[in-house]
């Protein structure tokens, strides 16, 4: 009896901004972790969400800001499960206000500390995360899918928050391969705590990068200045695709790449209040000319301007 | 060599040096930069820098949103990795709030009806940590009548409550709760018979009726004439103005 | 009104081996962070357990040999929470059967992926830690700290696991400072993972090191090879008292600086096989000579011999 | 040229790779040297690179005990990271035990009664979790008759048990347990009717009675022939030794 020889060939990941969007399905639920405000959204898949009239999504989002502002401005969302939604310096996020006050999006209350661990629960197996630190406050009142119980081990009241089931989780990140590697750059005080975290509780990632680099070469595309650190990674056995999406986060930032658009995020904040005070028409400009009126991320970054978004490059991202 | 007059920012800086004890870790919340920035970063680090200057030099901070002001005050700014939330490790807390009640309960999430907010706000971000678990907490807010209401419309961030019988303790949080309101007018504390606001002391040039005005909750204690709060030294002023903060890069001088 | 004017004095930790080990009172819970038989167990604090005669410990163990069967052997340990106690290619941990198979030391049986788990647990104010994959088992059936409950999430059944709370982890690592600052190096598939959770859940840390090096120096102590990598560290904070001892790990290797001295184990297996046996006077000689014999860790070094030692470290060692 | 005799080894190794779909990722358990690093480590190593050089390209391993083994199947031991345990994320788990039965329950806890063993064996160590989370597990234990037995003394790893109506999954175990019993004699497997261990084949020059005299516990099927193992073919057996394990680092060719 012969055997067929066949060698490895490792599965090709990476797929188009729209083939990666087109996964999402109306009513699904999605991670997007943004840190605070304006650093590191995947803004490039939340614009494709948007272009393809996603509806009815739960967004799960660490303190979250621009990503989740966005996709309720644009009437994608159903829910979202965070523990804040603002703009920092840029004021509340509007959309997000408009559509909570309208009753038009849900929003399960969680403290910034028990985000991820509601990842984590998943990722260990935890049928539950059990907390104290909630005992009191009106989380518990107004989040119904946070249970209350007796510990059987000292008998007194917890709190039981439900582990994390997202259908995907979508994150950017600066470099990966097409196997879906993927390596993360550190800024003063940051590593990717909660893109880490949310990757592992499921095999359903998508990773939007600025760079997709040569299979095995990562590490020699990852800038002089962060090669002495450990830096965090998604190995490719987690990624389901992998699209390349440069300046993926504007107008937010990306950590050791690329600085926030704060011009940008102003005007964008400005559309957003005016239509709070009921004028609509500066934010239906901004989705129709940035979102709708581009066919694609590169008819956005170029509208965006390539002067502009040059200037945003730091130190790690000229080298990328 | 007339007397330094402390400013307004001075005096809460050195409030709360004297509210800092030695070898105490305290964690700043999140600030958003301007006013934000002054009350809940420049204030509270030059009050710590100040007390590692003066009468607790081993206190620390855990970390801060301000880069910059951890230039400035170099080795005066003692931050320490590694302090646990859960394990009572952090003795003082900072936060903010869009509406107090007298119970020093506080509310980060909207304003009116939960379902159909009048004004939808960030949501909790870390309050209910805070006032959950560190030692004790200052609550630093603008004084504005619409801050100070009878009853939170969300409580994310839990005060003594209006707890009846029961304690903050019996419902199972370890830490002790609010210490202090601490505003642009004056500060309250909660005495630990009633646990409600009480006015403590007000800043010079400020009036009892000028603070009535601006807090909206009904306080079980407000006399006529409340203690003016205790002022810098003269060289608690110096220490601030020549060595900590010689630019005035931190505290606005006026 | 004056001001005292006190410049802060940062506190120094250094203390003697017999001191720290005073700490440690009769009937205390210690957790002993050894890796897998014998690999990075802190054992010059053992003996010194041992030489004190410290009765009725508690020992909290990740997968463990060497350190928790030398305290068993010496009628130091009442009871042990552990995963594992085994000598590896050396054979069983006699002096732990010995005393488990006689009724001297009771054992509260964890499978290895949940013992750290209890130290998350702690550190993160956890009532308890909630898991699934004991149900079946005779784990539930004996280890009586272990409590059953239904979810308040899915209405299914659940064990509960006790969070950790020694009244002092234990741990060896390379170097240290004054103050308490440790960093550990890294091996080939290892990072110190027992270590760090295990500290993370007090303030109570006891560190030996091999070596304390100048405050505010430490990352110039570290060996070159290590230097381009993420190395983990226990922060001050997190150390109540550290001591010097070098070789503190011996017989048992430490990661990056020593090798196990697997001679002297295999000494050490062959007089605890025999007691076992019923021939207790290898055994007896063993603590004789090595321990009660020894007044302090120099002693034991000499007795182990200079020659034997330096064959002993590894490329990181040399530096140290 | 003649035909390639495989050795016992070469024959497990085979039969694991068989038993490895393509896509499956493996998981070993701790060896601790000898016999038990070439059954537990040598064999399902080689199986696995085996099953990538034939019909399964892309399975994979989570990490071994053995970087020797890894150095010398090179891109043949495929090893991932970030395989999750409680995701169900590993398909094959492999590992051993002092004592089964004939569910499939294992144990490497104690021999004899818990409060008074007989013998105290190492612990649970990572035992209970494979038999929990992972599809399937290969049990591999030396052929000896005292690791047979009716009842284990204490389930470390949970088997089919003698749950009667009862199922797996009806007590909340995701992994569906069992899926052989590899010894040096023979192969028991679990069919769905019983779940019970059933002689399955019995390797070149073992006969049935040798089997019998050597296992504890009373299977319900015991025929006087059982089938032979599937021997690998002469590809297979060559690619074991030319370029899989050329220097027989691995297996032993006798």
């Amino acid at each position: 009896m012969g055997v067929r020889i066949i060698m490895s060939e490792p599965t090709n990941k990476l797929r188009s901004l729209s083939e990666a969007a087109k996964l999402v399905k109306d009513g699904s639920t999605i991670c997007l972790v943004g840190r605070t405000g304006r650093a590191n959204h995947p803004m490039a898949f939340a614009y494709e969400l948007v272009r393809q009239r996603v509806k009815d999504l739960t967004i799960i989002a660490v303190n979250n800001g621009l990503s989740v502002d966005l996709l309720c401005g644009a009437g994608c969302v159903r829910r979202v499960e965070t523990s804040c939604v603002g703009l920092e310096e840029f004021g509340l996020a509007s959309n997000f206000r408009r559509a909570v006050e309208r009753g038009e999006v849900e929003v399960a209350e969680y403290p910034e500390d028990l985000v991820t661990p509601r990842f984590y629960a998943t990722a260990h197996g935890m049928p539950f995360y059990p907390v104290r630190g909630l005992l009191g406050s009106d989380i518990l009142k107004y989040n119904e899918d946070i249970k209350e119980g007796i510990s059987p081990i000292d008998g007194k009241p917890y709190s039981a928050l439900p582990p994390a089931r997202p259908d995907w989780v979508v994150v950017h990140a600066p470099i990966g391969d097409t196997r879906g590697n993927v390596v993360f750059f550190l800024g003063a005080g940051y590593s990717p705590v909660g893109e880490l975290e949310a990757t592992r509780c499921t095999k359903n990632n998508i990773i939007t990068v600025e760079r997709i680099v040569p299979d095995d070469q990562i590490s020699k595309y990852i800038p002089t200045q962060f090669r002495r650190s450990y830096l965090p990674t998604i190995p490719e056995f987690r990624t389901r695709v992998i699209v390349e999406a440069p300046f993926g986060s504007h107008p937010s930032s990306l950590t050791g790449v690329t600085e926030a658009d704060t011009e940008f995020i102003e005007m964008y904040a400005k559309a957003g209040r005016a239509r709070l005070k009921g004028d609509p028409e500066s934010w239906e400009s901004f989705l129709d000319k940035y979102v709708y009126g581009c066919g694609t991320h590169s008819d956005y970054l170029e509208l965006v301007g390539a002067g502009v978004l040059a200037k945003l490059r730091d130190v790690g991202g000229d080298l990328i | 060599m007339s007397d330094l007059q402390p400013t307004k920012w001075e005096i809460m800086a050195a409030i709360i040096s004297h509210e800092i004890k030695d070898g105490e870790v305290m964690f700043l919340g999140m600030s958003t930069g301007g006013i934000t920035m002054l009350l809940h970063t420049y204030v509270p680090g030059v009050g710590l820098a100040l007390a590692r200057r003066t009468h607790a030099p081993n206190c620390a901070i855990t970390s801060t949103d301000s880069p910059d002001m951890e230039r400035i005050l170099g080795d005066d700014m003692k931050v320490i990795s590694g302090a646990n939330i859960y394990l009572g490790e952090i003795d003082i807390g900072l936060s903010s709030c869009a509406q107090v009640d007298k119970y020093g309960n506080q509310n980060i999430v909207c304003i009116g009806d939960y379902h159909k907010p009048s004004v939808r706000l960030v949501g909790p971000i870390l309050q209910p940590t805070h006032l959950a678990y560190f030692k004790r907490e200052i609550i630093a807010v603008d004084h504005e009548a619409r801050n100070f209401v009878d009853k939170v419309d969300f409580i994310s961030g839990v005060g003594h409550q209006d707890l009846g019988p029961k304690s903050r303790e019996s419902i199972g949080l370890p830490g002790t709760g609010p210490c202090m309101i601490m505003t642009d007018l004056c500060v309250f504390d909660f005495p630990l018979g009633t646990r409600t606001a009480t006015l403590k002391w007000i800043y010079p040039g400020v009036t009892v009726d000028e603070v009535r005005e601006n807090t909206g909750f009904v306080h079980d204690y407000m006399p006529e004439r409340v203690p003016e709060a205790p002022l810098p030294t003269q060289e608690e002023i110096r220490l601030i103005r020549e060595e900590l903060d010689p630019d005035a890069a931190l505290l606005p001088r006026s």
